[in-house]
């Protein structure tokens, strides 16, 4: 995993060129701006402001999950029940309302209580029964998959105008941007200030890098793991949010590709599968990367099995730059 | 430019729907760009494909929706943006979301094969497994409690997305399609209840895969079964015995009218609206009075709609 | 030279009664005691595997005790974590590293306790305060650094920054000199002085006697997880302690005789890696014991891992006369060359499996028929190296992890006596090894050489390189300064090379 | 990941009695035992032999990809590529017979040759690029994923006799069982003696526990982990094979929950995902406690979003068994 094997996860201030110079995403980076400048020669579509609100929006939903995806790996855990987390607390969100005509915010508390209780059992299972976090995810991914469906498996379309907020679009200059974009993005500057310079978000790195030092050193572990899980939950729940913002429904077949999707970002992202390094921002350039690859291809009118013969060996590529601009060091 | 957007990339009746498509394309000179979800059921996957493909200047979008519900608002965003769309093989919900249909109607050709099989039975106490889609997929419910219904078993509403049941459904499996999956889950039925004698089947993959199940049971004399789609593969198992009956659908016919539509819209703006059925026919070599169905060779000749 | 405060004990601070303690198949400790004063610093001596690692791991709240009880002040207390002993005011520098790799030295000073401003951290105090340790210790390195970067001397420093940091009435250090040369050693004899001024009491457990003696007050003796005894530094003489220790007399614990030297083994010329290693060159023979010396970070292991074909280097060597160009460790063992690495863990054992195969990995072949390992042949031999090395193992089918430090140390001296090595390294060989085992480690390297074998050894002990080596190199920033016969070598005489014209600290 | 925190590999014939007592596989096969127990009371069609002989049958191709898994997982990785690189091989083995008219054991060469070239690229990009084996075998999906699909959309039918042998049938009293379970079982028993009794498997251990050592203990780690990487995608080429067997047919549809489902396999045996720590003998156990559940479940009548939601907490149930069977060490 050489890939990240550079400076300090919180180069201070003070030598600002030090850490320039280590740039930690630097990788990533340089992988989402090549696959621009490709597209940008292939298709005169791709460059314009309208197109790239677009793969924000498209990006949205994965993105939201891979921000509790990383702080999972971080710890050195990984989690594969986030997609159908999410899309139970959708169906929840919407269908609340729509069928049982409860108050569309108590439905949205609802579902974002139901999420926490799947991060807590996440959590628990991992810490107190010791299980591996991709058996454990994997069992709770199923029991959601399941609920969702013995919940309603018809599409719940009457949703209330207040969730529609995150797809509702204001204008900047042309080009109109949705909430939700922005909901993401400060959700990510969030996340990164709180694992960059807060004692939580530290004690997630060195959960994460050295268990048993971070114990010895009077971390409680235990603690810091449920935190990590239920907040990752959360993440899932407001992703849920997004989405029902930009399909304008809750559907019950959602989901199930999140959670390779958001490892995807995560790891294209830079952060490292065995925990302990990695970057919150690598995670949303490398959920850029995957968006601006599917657009893309898309414009250029690709036949879909072709995209995606393109997409694994771009996946390969990006990661390569990455661990090739770090090589170095 | 017209865009299609299919449910997978691997279901022969998406791939045969692509092929019309192309060629109509090519014949009118315009340019198809295609898309389709990851899986069956996938809504984001095709709302994606939808976006970029009316941002490549698609002036239509020909889709086979994945979800009838959860498809709608992103089809009237791309409506509002001036494309004219028409959903293919699929209606959406509520209907009006598109701007014209054209398809099979899926409950009628459930109806065909229950009414065949009713008929075939003969009297025989019919103890029936279903090889189904999976939940929430309307196509599997019409499909499903139109067998039913055509069998006399169960009365359902033909646009519910809810499977509806009977006493003598003994065994009921989601196979996604799948013939793995439909093969696996058959096996299971029968060691459930070995007496079953007509299996209903989502498409024919799942046919199929039964059929290996039954076979490996020594039971292919004892059951029969019954599926959707008419495709080349699937008369030709109506041509071997595996496939007793089966409705065929004319996935091409859907594809070459749904092109010639965008184009006529981008060149004179006039567009197309309301349902079009593209038919559905009985396939079988053993005909049942009272119930209309053509022989095989009209199959082949005509599977999912070739010349 | 002892701290002044020997006189006039303070009141007592720990009582440890009766503690045992037992692991699967293993009785790590029973009816053990210990008592420790303010401003007393206590050494904990035993041989390997004696117990020393579990008591203070239980005193730190790391295991859980079976038996026995702990008085604090005279009061009991119950240690149900490490955050229960932290709160007492006992911080713990273990034997083996427990830094974050990934973490800046900065952060793993104050891992679990960073200074907040607002939610924020104090990023700025952790650094300077940092600093401020690091240099007490004279260790030259960046706060910003990763820890993965540092030499395993750096980042022992790091650890004893990182206990120092703690709010303290108890430090206790397990083998703090373990990894350090001389420099370092005598500054952080320093640091502990001053602390024992300020009243804290230490437990201090070495090998080396003469740290003890240098630094203790009072002694206690653990053997086989049973109490031995306690004694005032001043009233025992080393050979008393020994006896203590390991039950029987060892005279001449360096049983070296100049031997005949051999012909040429190995030839290096010019040997070169950037920044690490300028123009080495130097030569083995057979059945000769070669040491090298020098301060920590001198550059002696880039060299023998270049030897070894570790790493990328440009040489011309010559083994036995014949052209020898290692791409990769495996050639080096295919011509009979064996490195023992300075970090037993990282970069030598397999913790999780078990002590046969640590054992028989690199002698694979030998006991291998039709390409099948044969469990009796594989047995035999590891039986006898448990035999031949006193291995302090339940079975050879003991995972490596739970081993003490001194017995992990032997199962990979075993893994190199199980294939034919002509030419054996010694990184450090002796580290954290009690004197009886050392002793009998300098009797196989002894034995080795009258069969022709060539050793290289690199040491930071000084007596351990001038009673080992027929001849000594004496490496300074990469180069090698100066080479020194048996009879010409003295302690002195090295550290003049090692720290360059100014004599000052060295000695 | 304490689940396999116990002893040797390898527990030697002569202390028999202590071997015991720290039998590995212990918790997978007392969950797999209780299961069984447990679905005898509910359904009395389970206890046959017929039905073992399905269960097995339905566990041959996930049981044969899950061989090559585990010892990609022993080495510390992870292949997601298996699925899709069986199913390309699948599809090659059938379609270069029944449409190219190639010779039916060529064609079966060229598939496993297929196989061979994508493992050595996943071992290649992983070893000497220094990728992580995630995001290389995300890649391989991917394109293998298309490659299927550019070769052939439709199912090939026209499958050469030869190529069913593993789906046939000989009888042991009056169960059928097929020829491909035989082979699965071979395959275990070979891979099992491997491990244990072999320089290579050692090797494979070694590297799995640390790199580092084993490359200064002698061994070349690069070529260990190509040749893992190898030998696994010849197990699934292999799979691929019995698939066709078991289908009669060439599907390109099928493989794309080959690696979720393999991986769960191993993880139930017992295996840690962190290498250097497994049983190989688990995997299979671990694929059976799968199978059996869903055979169990269906023969109970249970509805199938039930049957998930069971699944996913005796998933979880399972792994807390073989956890808590090794608390004590
Ligand atoms: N986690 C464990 N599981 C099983 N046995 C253990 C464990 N830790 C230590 N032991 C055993 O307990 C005994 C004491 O080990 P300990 O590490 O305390 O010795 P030590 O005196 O520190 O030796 P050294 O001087 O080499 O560090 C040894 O026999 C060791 O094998
Ligand atoms: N793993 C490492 N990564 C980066 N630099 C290292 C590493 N190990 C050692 N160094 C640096 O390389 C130089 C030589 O270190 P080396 O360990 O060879 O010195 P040494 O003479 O062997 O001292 P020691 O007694 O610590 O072994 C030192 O500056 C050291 O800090
Ligand atoms: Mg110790
Ligand atoms: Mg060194």
């Amino acid at each position: 995993m050489s890939t990240v094997a550079t400076t300090s996860p919180a180069p201070p201030r003070t030598d600002f060129l030090r850490s320039l110079g280590s740039f930690p995403i630097l990788g990533p980076v340089a992988a989402l701006i090549l696959a621009c400048i490709f597209f940008a020669t292939q298709s005169d579509r791709f460059l314009s402001g309208a197109n790239f609100s677009l793969i924000l929006q498209q990006v949205v939903v994965v993105g939201t999950l891979a921000i509790g995806q990383t702080l999972v790996i971080l710890t050195g855990g990984i989690d594969l029940s986030n997609g159908m987390i999410m899309a139970l607390s959708s169906v929840l969100m919407t269908g609340l309302y729509a069928n049982s005509g409860m108050d569309p915010y108590l439905a949205v508390l609802v579902g974002m209580a139901v999420c926490v209780a799947f991060g807590v059992v996440n959590g628990w299972l991992h810490t107190f029964i010791g299980l591996p976090p991709f058996i454990v995810t994997l069992g709770t991914y199923s029991i959601a998959y399941s609920l969702v469906r013995i919940y309603t498996t018809a599409t719940i379309t009457d949703v209330p105008p207040a969730l529609n907020f995150f797809g509702d679009t204001f204008r900047i200059g042309s080009t109109a941007i949705t909430y939700g974009t922005v909901a993401m993005i400060v959700l990510y500057v969030i996340a990164w200030f709180v694992l960059r310079s807060t004692p939580a978000g530290r004690a997630v790195y060195a959960v994460g890098d050295n268990p048993e030092a971070a114990r010895l050193a009077g971390i409680h572990t235990g603690r810091v793991l449920i935190a990590v899980y239920t907040i990752a939950a959360i993440s899932y729940g407001i992703a849920g949010l997004l989405l029902v913002g930009r399909m304008g429904v809750g559907d019950p077949n959602t989901g199930q590709n999140g959670n390779l999707e958001s490892i995807t970002a995560v790891v294209l992202g830079g952060t490292s599968l065995l925990g302990g390094r990695g970057y919150i921002m690598g995670t949303l350039v490398g959920a850029l990367i995957v968006g601006v690859f599917r657009n893309g291809l898309q414009l250029m009118g690709i036949g879909s099995n072709y995209q995606v013969l393109i997409t694994g060996v771009l996946v390969i590529l990006a990661a390569s730059v990455d661990y090739l601009s770090h090589r170095g060091k | 430019t017209v865009g299609l957007i299919t449910k997978t990339e691997s279901n022969p009746f998406f791939v045969k729907m692509k092929e019309g498509a192309s060629q109509e394309a090519k014949r009118q000179g315009a340019k198809l760009l295609t898309g389709a979800g990851a899986k069956d059921g996938d809504n984001e996957g095709q709302v994606t494909a939808l976006e970029n493909m009316i941002n490549a200047g698609a002036k239509g979008i020909l889709i086979t929706p994945s979800d009838t519900k959860a498809i709608v608002p992103a089809l009237q965003r791309a409506r509002q943006q001036g494309a004219l769309v028409i959903a293919l093989d699929t209606a959406t919900e509520p209907q009006s979301a598109v701007d014209a249909l054209f398809a099979t109607d899926n409950f009628k050709a459930g109806v065909l094969i229950g009414q065949w099989a009713k008929a075939a039975m003969a009297g025989k106490k019919p103890v029936i497994a279903t090889l189904d889609l999976q939940p929430g997929i309307t196509v599997g419910a019409q499909r499903h409690n139109g067998f039913l219904q055509g069998m006399g078993l169960a009365k359902a509403d033909p646009n519910s997305s809810n499977l509806v049941t009977a006493p003598q459904v003994v065994c009921s499996q989601d196979t996604h399609g799948d013939q793995a999956e439909g093969q696996a889950a058959m096996e299971n039925c029968l060691s459930k209840n070995p007496d079953i004698n007509l299996v209903y089947t989502i498409n024919e993959p799942a046919a199929f895969g039964a059929y290996t199940a039954i076979r490996a049971a020594g039971k292919e004399k004892d059951i029969l079964i019954v599926s959707v789609d008419g495709g080349c593969r699937g008369v030709q198992g109506v041509v071997d015995g595996k496939i007793a009956a089966t409705s065929q659908q004319y996935p091409l016919k859907m594809a070459t009218m749904g092109v010639q539509a965008v184009v006529d819209y981008a060149k004179s703006g006039k567009k197309v609206s309301g349902y079009t059925d593209t038919g559905v026919t009985l396939i079988t070599d053993k005909a049942q009075p009272g119930v209309p169905s053509k022989d095989s060779k009209f199959g082949m000749a005509n599977c999912w709609g070739t010349k | 030279m002892r701290a002044a405060t020997a006189e006039g004990p303070g009141k007592v601070l720990l009582e440890m009664k009766g503690i045992g303690k037992t692991f699967p198949g293993v009785k790590a400790l029973q009816g053990v005691s210990l008592t420790v004063r303010e401003g007393q610093v206590h050494a904990l001596l035993g041989e390997n595997g004696a117990g020393k690692s579990t008591l203070i791991k239980i005193l730190s709240g790391a295991y859980a005790k079976d038996e026995g009880e702990i008085l604090w002040e005279g009061k009991p207390v119950a240690i149900r974590g490490p955050e229960d002993a932290q709160a007492l005011g006992i911080s713990t520098i273990y034997q083996e590293f427990n830094l974050g790799r990934q973490l800046t030295v900065a952060e793993n000073i104050f891992l679990g306790q960073l200074p907040r401003k607002g939610f924020r951290v104090d990023w700025k105090t952790a650094r300077a305060r940092s600093r401020e340790l690091l240099d007490r210790l004279g260790a030259r390195i960046s706060v910003d650094a990763k820890v993965e970067r540092l030499s395993v001397a750096e980042q022992q420093l790091v650890e004893i920054a990182k206990a120092l940091n703690r709010k303290t009435r108890l430090l206790v250090m397990d083998e703090p000199s373990a990894v350090l040369g001389e420099g370092d050693l005598e500054r952080l004899f320093e640091v502990v002085r001053s602390l024992q001024q300020q009243g804290i009491g230490i437990v201090y457990i070495s090998h080396r006697l003469v740290e003890i003696f240098a630094l203790a007050d009072e002694v206690t003796v653990l053997k086989d997880g049973r109490y031995v005894a306690t004694k005032r530094v001043a009233d025992v003489q080393m050979d008393d302690l020994v006896r203590l220790m390991i039950g029987r007399d060892l005279k001449d614990v360096y049983p070296r005789r100049a031997t005949p030297a051999g012909p040429v083994l190995l030839e290096v010329k010019n040997l070169r890696r950037p920044k690490l290693v300028h123009d080495v060159s130097f030569h083995v023979r057979a059945g000769e014991i070669v040491g090298f010396s020098g301060i920590t970070g001198s550059g002696r292991t880039e060299v023998v891992r270049a030897v070894f074909g570790a790493d990328p280097h440009t040489a011309e060597m010559t083994m036995e006369g014949r052209p020898y160009r290692p791409r990769s460790p495996k050639d080096a063992i295919r011509s009979g060359v064996a490195l023992v690495t300075e970090d037993r863990k990282g970069q030598g054992l397999f913790l999780k499996l078990n002590v046969a195969v640590n054992t028989t990995i690199s002698a694979i072949r030998s006991v291998t028929r039709g390409g099948v390992i044969r469990r009796a042949k594989e047995s035999a031999l590891v039986e006898k190296m448990i035999r031949d090395l006193r291995i302090k193992t339940p079975s050879a089918r003991f995972l490596v992890v739970n081993m003490s430090g001194g017995n992990q140390q032997k199962v990979i001296l075993a893994r190199w006596l199980s294939v034919h090595t002509k030419l054996l390294i010694m990184d450090e060989p002796t580290r954290g090894i009690d004197v009886g085992s050392k002793a009998e480690i300098y009797q196989i390297m002894d034995e080795l050489t009258k069969r022709g074998v060539g050793i290289i050894m690199i040491s930071s002990e000084l007596p351990e390189v001038l009673g080992m080596s027929d001849r000594i190199y004496v490496m300074r920033e990469g180069t090698i300064v100066g080479e020194l016969a048996r009879g010409a070598a003295s302690e002195e005489a090295i550290m003049k090379y090692a720290v360059g014209g100014e004599l000052a600290a060295a000695g």
